[in-house]
């Protein structure tokens, strides 16, 4: 009798899951949208007298089962623990201490083949088993659904010919905790979803600002405390569901993505080259850049090879002078050259970018990064260096020859007097051979003595003695 | 706007204007200077007609001249100058009953003007009631906002081109040797060798 | 004496203004102010304000050829908000009523920018001040359209414009445009404009003789 | 008429069919589906109902029945028809079946009945108890019943009117305070202000510092026109041609005494 229901057992298990008999009997459980669980149980068990019985189980508030006999039976048991079907006699078993004991006593062969289940699902198996005189239990797990269903036909019973099928394959239930871990995952997104709409509406909210809130701050505070609130208990569901979450196995991710089918959706492939050919390519460029800039002499730094180590400590402070340091330098400047008026703007940033205005003669931008020379401008004064929109212009050229002249030679002025060691002394120096442009229409050149060459006046100032000369008369 | 200095090119004897304002064309022209479009500087005068007990008689010049185009200057012969806009020229009309544009004393100076470095050079004969009467020469210098600055710069150029012409600066221009320059000032000193030039036509009539 | 002829080389038409005028009440102000902010252009900027002193000078002659009394206006006005701001000279002619088929006032309007010594550049030629006074108000402009809603301010001290009086416990309100001569659709846009704010103000042609007159 | 039967028998058909639809196939059913359905429902309705509105068709609205033969030997036929209720057809039957009004005293009672209804409507109830002595008591308690809820509904009635009645009140009231205001709203301008604001601006009336008549004093004005202008005039004089920036300063310079006089 044991082998037999083992046979029978070992038949069911077996068995796939997607057989055309279980297609046929699939059903949907109607609850199953509520209760976010669907699960299609078929139990077939099979007598050795080829009796048929099955059981279907709707919901865990419903099932029945149905033995096919010579005399049908059905049976329907709205307890959410177990189903019997004793046929020909219609049996409820509203609860499982309450099942209903209609039994035969109890053969040999149950406890064997109850012994024999005991370790495919030892999770499973109902409390009320021991109860019940009669050897059947469906049990709950808590993500599965499995089923042990006894039926017993009572035909036999006489005979003593029980049979006990257990039903529920192996691969089934694995299916079933497949689908699960789906379900939760889709609860999940939903749970995702729904933070992401309060998290939304909560800014929407902020955005929306609190017009005309001078009465109602308090209301505004407790709906924000709401919405947060909200957002919270949706956030603690979502990590309950992310703790139910079986993890995925990652090892088969690149190997899924190997498998994909649609190429052309995906040109992961051609990018990575491409990326890959230009990283190299730009390698190749900086690789060259900084081997020829590398023996250019055209040095800003300090680079004599003992100093390197000078150079790094000293570089980083003459660019990143606080602006409070700046603005000292330039009221000490301001007091150390008197026909010299300075103001600083900070568009962006630490950046200064400072208007000096040279005694009647000429304004001069100058943009400082910390206490270093970046780019000098210079302008009369009657032009100015905002744009229509009231920026700061510096790419604009001045409009007249002489300070486009002048401006060539500041700049090489700066480069000359550039120092990073001392920065303040090289702005200094430089401000100071500035200075000396306030005669720059009244002075005569020192070589010809004449004011105009070219239409132009002497526009060049000696870095040392700062004395004027021509363009063209300068040593 | 730099700073302008206007200044009247006596004409040698034996010389038609014409001959001399050609000269001074080549002259500049050989300096290196180019030809920029023209120029016109004009004054027209008004005379109150009403004998207001609290007023007296009043003359008001009302000048235009090119370089500002949509500028009327309104001079009244206190030396208050007034910068308006060009509109300015209809309300005098609406005062026609107080002020009346007095005949035969439009006076203009027309002619060449020429880019120097930054300089400017114009050369323009003076047209009382469109007869010629002499020749006015204005040298501006851009970059400059102080004629006191910049003097010796501009004497330099005009002598380099004109020769000995101006030894000392014009008087009204050394009392402004070290304020900021404004369009006004180059309208004063036109209105100051206009009025010259009117007071030696009449003067001529007379004789 | 060939060149009698005067040649004006800015001899523009001038320009007329075509007017309408009403007042509000100071309690319905904000609520014509915001009926203006929505009709008017820019309505998502705040309105502009203006805060202007402005000197009404005469110029009369008293003598025996002309009999008549003759005497033209300059109106001076500048901003007390920006000082570096033009002064504005404004001659203003008398206002037209015209017939019915005219929707507006319109009069003669020849508005320039001048320095700030056209005080003392009119003194000297001849115009004595008649009155002055303070006006500080909000302006809208929807298309040419001009809309002000101004307060009158009596001055108290003459040339003090800090120590003011309200004239009268109402805003002026105009409707603007100053357009060259013979432009009269643009009347129509106005009544329609005026129209809209109807039951607050009501903008009408007012006959000027008529009024000064009572 | 087949026409009838044939959209009859369409309609239960498709009615059927989408009922039972829904009943047992609801878990499968598509909305798109279960709304063709209930299109193709309401497609019959209307075609059914348009036929039935149709002057075509006036069988189903009376028969005239005439008893046309009575006879008191039982018919087999009727039997059958009726199903075993009537078999004979004579004259003691044909006035129950075919009639179409109550019994005359069945009638008289029942217009009574009403008319005293009508009249209980405004009595007592109680009285109208007295008043009904010796009559069937159950008709009496009925009558009463009826007076009392014809009472109520009158109530109700009332109340109902008494309420619409005072929407329309105060709504009139609405619409009057509106129409007040309205008239009201000339305040928000003046014409009296307007004239005086215009007239300040364009002629300064008000504006002016209270001076005498101008005739009175112009002399003694002009004077002192005068003699300001030659103040003025002295330091102006010595500042011919000076920049923008001195002229202000002199007015500045006359605003301790205004300079503008007026003429």
């Amino acid at each position: 009798m044991a082998h037999a229901t083992h046979e029978s057992l070992s038949s069911v298990v077996s068995c796939p899951p997607m057989t055309s008999l279980s297609r046929c009997l699939r059903f949907r459980s109607s609850t199953a949208v509520n209760i976010g669980l669907k699960f299609y149980l078929l139990i077939l068990s099979l007598s050795p007298s080829l009796f048929l019985s099955l059981s279907f189980s709707l919901s865990p508030s419903l099932s029945f089962s149905l033995s096919l006999s010579p005399i049908l039976s059905l049976s329907v048991s709205p307890s959410p623990s177990l189903s019997l079907s004793l046929s020909p006699s219609l049996s409820f078993s509203p609860s499982l201490s309450t099942s209903l004991s209609l039994s035969p006593p109890l053969s040999p062969s149950l406890s064997l083949v109850l012994s024999l289940f005991l370790p495919l699902s030892p999770l499973s198996l109902s409390p009320s088993l021991p109860l019940s005189p009669l050897p059947l239990s469906v049990s709950l797990s808590p993500s599965l659904f499995l089923s042990l269903s006894f039926s017993l036909s009572l035909f036999f019973s006489l005979s003593s010919p029980i049979t006990f099928s257990l039903s529920l394959p192996l691969s089934l239930s694995y299916n079933m905790a497949d689908a699960d871990n789906l379900e939760n995952i889709a609860e999940a997104v939903k749970l995702t979803q729904k933070i992401r709409a309060s998290i939304s509406k909560t800014y929407s909210g902020l955005s929306d600002g609190f017009h005309n809130s001078l009465g109602n701050e308090k209301q505004c505070l407790s709906e924000l405390q709401k919405s947060l609130l909200v957002i919270n208990n949706d956030f603690n569901a979502l990590e309950k569901f992310g703790n139910l979450l079986n993890p995925i196995d990652r090892s088969t991710n690149s190997f899924n993505l190997s498998l994909d089918p649609v190429v052309d959706k995906t040109p992961l492939y051609s990018q990575l080259l491409q990326t890959h050919k230009w990283t190299s390519k730009t390698l190749d460029f900086s690789n060259q850049a900084f081997y020829i800039l590398s023996q250019s002499p055209l040095h800003r730094s300090v680079y004599i090879g003992a100093s390197a180590k000078r150079l790094r400590r000293q570089s980083p402070t003459s660019h990143t002078v606080s602006a409070n340091h700046l603005d000292m330098c330039l009221t000490n400047w301001d007091r150390s050259f008197a026909d010299m008026s300075f103001s600083i703007v900070r568009p962006l940033g630490n950046c200064g970018v400072v208007q000096v205005t040279v005694g009647r003669a000429m304004t001069v931008l100058i943009i400082l990064r910390g206490l270093i020379i970046e780019w000098v401008r210079v302008k009369g004064c009657t032009e100015n260096f905002l744009t229509d929109e009231g920026k700061i212009n510096v790419w604009s050229k001045s409009k007249y020859q002489v300070f486009q002249m002048v401006t060539d030679h500041a700049s090489a002025a700066m480069l000359h007097f550039y120092s990073p060691v001392i920065p303040d002394v090289a702005v200094k120096s430089f401000l100071t051979w500035l200075q000396k442009y306030s005669t720059l229409f009244s002075a005569p050149c020192l070589k010809c003595g004449h004011y105009l060459q070219g239409g132009l006046p002497p526009t060049w100032r000696d870095f040392r003695t700062g004395e004027p000369y021509h363009e063209v008369c300068r040593g | 706007m730099g700073v302008v200095c206007v200044f009247p090119y006596i004409i040698p004897e034996g010389k038609s204007g014409l001959q001399v304002v050609d000269c001074l064309q080549k002259q500049v022209e050989l300096l290196g200077a180019v030809k920029a479009g023209t120029f016109c500087v004009d004054c027209e005068t008004y005379q109150s007609n009403f004998s207001n007990t609290t007023t007296p008689q009043r003359l008001v010049h009302i000048l235009h001249n090119s370089e500002q185009p949509a500028t009327c200057f309104a001079i009244v012969d206190t030396g208050n100058c007034l910068v308006a806009d060009s509109q300015f020229d209809i309300l005098m009309q609406r005062l026609k009953g107080f002020y009346q544009q007095r005949k035969g004393f439009k006076i203009e100076s027309k002619g060449q003007r020429y880019e120097y470095g930054d300089f400017l050079i114009k050369i323009g004969s003076v047209l009382l009631a469109s007869s010629f009467k002499g020749i006015l020469l204005e040298v501006e210098y851009y970059p400059c906002a102080y004629l006191g600055d910049c003097w010796n710069l501009m004497k330099e150029l005009i002598q380099s081109v004109m020769g000995n012409v101006l030894e000392t600066p014009p008087a009204f221009l050394k009392q402004k040797f070290n304020s900021e320059y404004g369009p006004s000032d180059t309208i004063q000193q036109y209105l100051e060798h206009f009025n010259g030039f009117r007071k030696a036509a009449s003067a001529n009539q007379a004789r | 004496m060939e060149g009698s002829v005067s040649i004006h080389r800015h001899t523009a038409a001038p320009f007329h203004e075509y007017l309408l005028q009403g007042s509000v009440v100071d309690n319905s102000c904000d609520v014509l102010l915001n009926r203006l902010r929505g009709l008017c252009d820019n309505a998502e900027n705040d309105y502009e304000s203006f805060h202007d002193h402005e000197l009404v000078f005469a110029l009369r002659s008293s003598t025996a050829q002309n009999n008549h009394n003759q005497q033209v206006y300059f109106r001076v006005r500048h901003s007390l908000k920006a000082p570096n701001a033009p002064w504005h000279l404004r001659y203003v002619g008398q206002a037209e009523v015209g017939d019915k088929t005219r929707h507006t006032l319109v009069r003669t309007y020849v508005d320039v920018s001048t320095s700030d010594n056209v005080v003392t550049f009119l003194n000297e030629m001849g115009f004595r001040l008649d009155y002055e006074y303070v006006i500080k108000g909000y302006f809208f402009h929807k298309g040419r359209m001009k809309v002000t809603v101004s307060k009158i301010f009596r001055m108290l001290q003459p040339n003090n414009v800090e120590n003011l009086e309200p004239l009268s416990l109402s805003y002026l309100v105009e409707l603007t445009v100053v357009a060259p001569a013979g432009q009269e659709l643009i009347q129509d846009d106005m009544k329609n404009f005026a129209e809209q704010l109807k039951p607050l103000v009501q903008l009408e042609k007012i006959d000027h003789r008529r009024i000064t007159m009572m | 008429m087949r026409s009838k039967r044939r959209i009859l028998s369409q309609f239960f058909i498709v009615s059927n069919f989408s009922m039972m639809k829904i009943e047992h196939e609801y878990s499968s059913i598509t909305w798109p589906n279960v709304l063709d359905n209930f299109a193709l429902l309401s497609g019959q309705l209307n075609s059914l109902s348009r036929l039935l509105k149709s002057e075509k068709i006036p069988p189903l609205k009376n028969y005239v029945l005439l008893p046309l033969a009575l006879s008191p030997d039982k018919d087999l036929d009727l039997e059958k028809l009726t199903e075993g209720r009537l078999m004979i057809f004579n004259h003691e039957v044909v006035p129950v079946y075919l009639r179409t009004k109550p019994e005359p005293e069945v009638e008289e009672k029942f217009t009574e009945l009403t008319c005293r209804v009508g009249i209980s409507a405004h009595d007592n109830p109680q009285s109208y108890m007295v008043y009904s002595q010796g009559k069937a008591i159950k008709t009496e308690n009925m009558l009463v019943e009826d007076a009392t809820v014809t009472r109520k509904q009158l109530n109700t009635l009332n109340k109902i009117t008494s309420n619409i009645l005072d929407i329309i009140n105060s709504a009139r009231d609405e619409w009057e305070s509106e129409a007040n205001q309205k008239s009201a709203q000339p305040q928000t301008s003046s014409m009296a202000d307007t004239n005086s604001l215009i007239q300040a601006i364009t002629v300064g009336k008000g504006l002016k510092q209270p001076t005498p008549r101008r005739s009175e004093n112009s002399h003694q004005n002009n004077n002192n026109v005068n003699s300001q202008q030659q103040s003025q005039k002295a330091p102006q004089s010595a500042t011919i041609s000076k920049a923008p920036s001195t002229i202000k300063t002199n007015i500045k310079a006359g605003s301790a005494n205004h300079p503008y006089q007026r003429s």
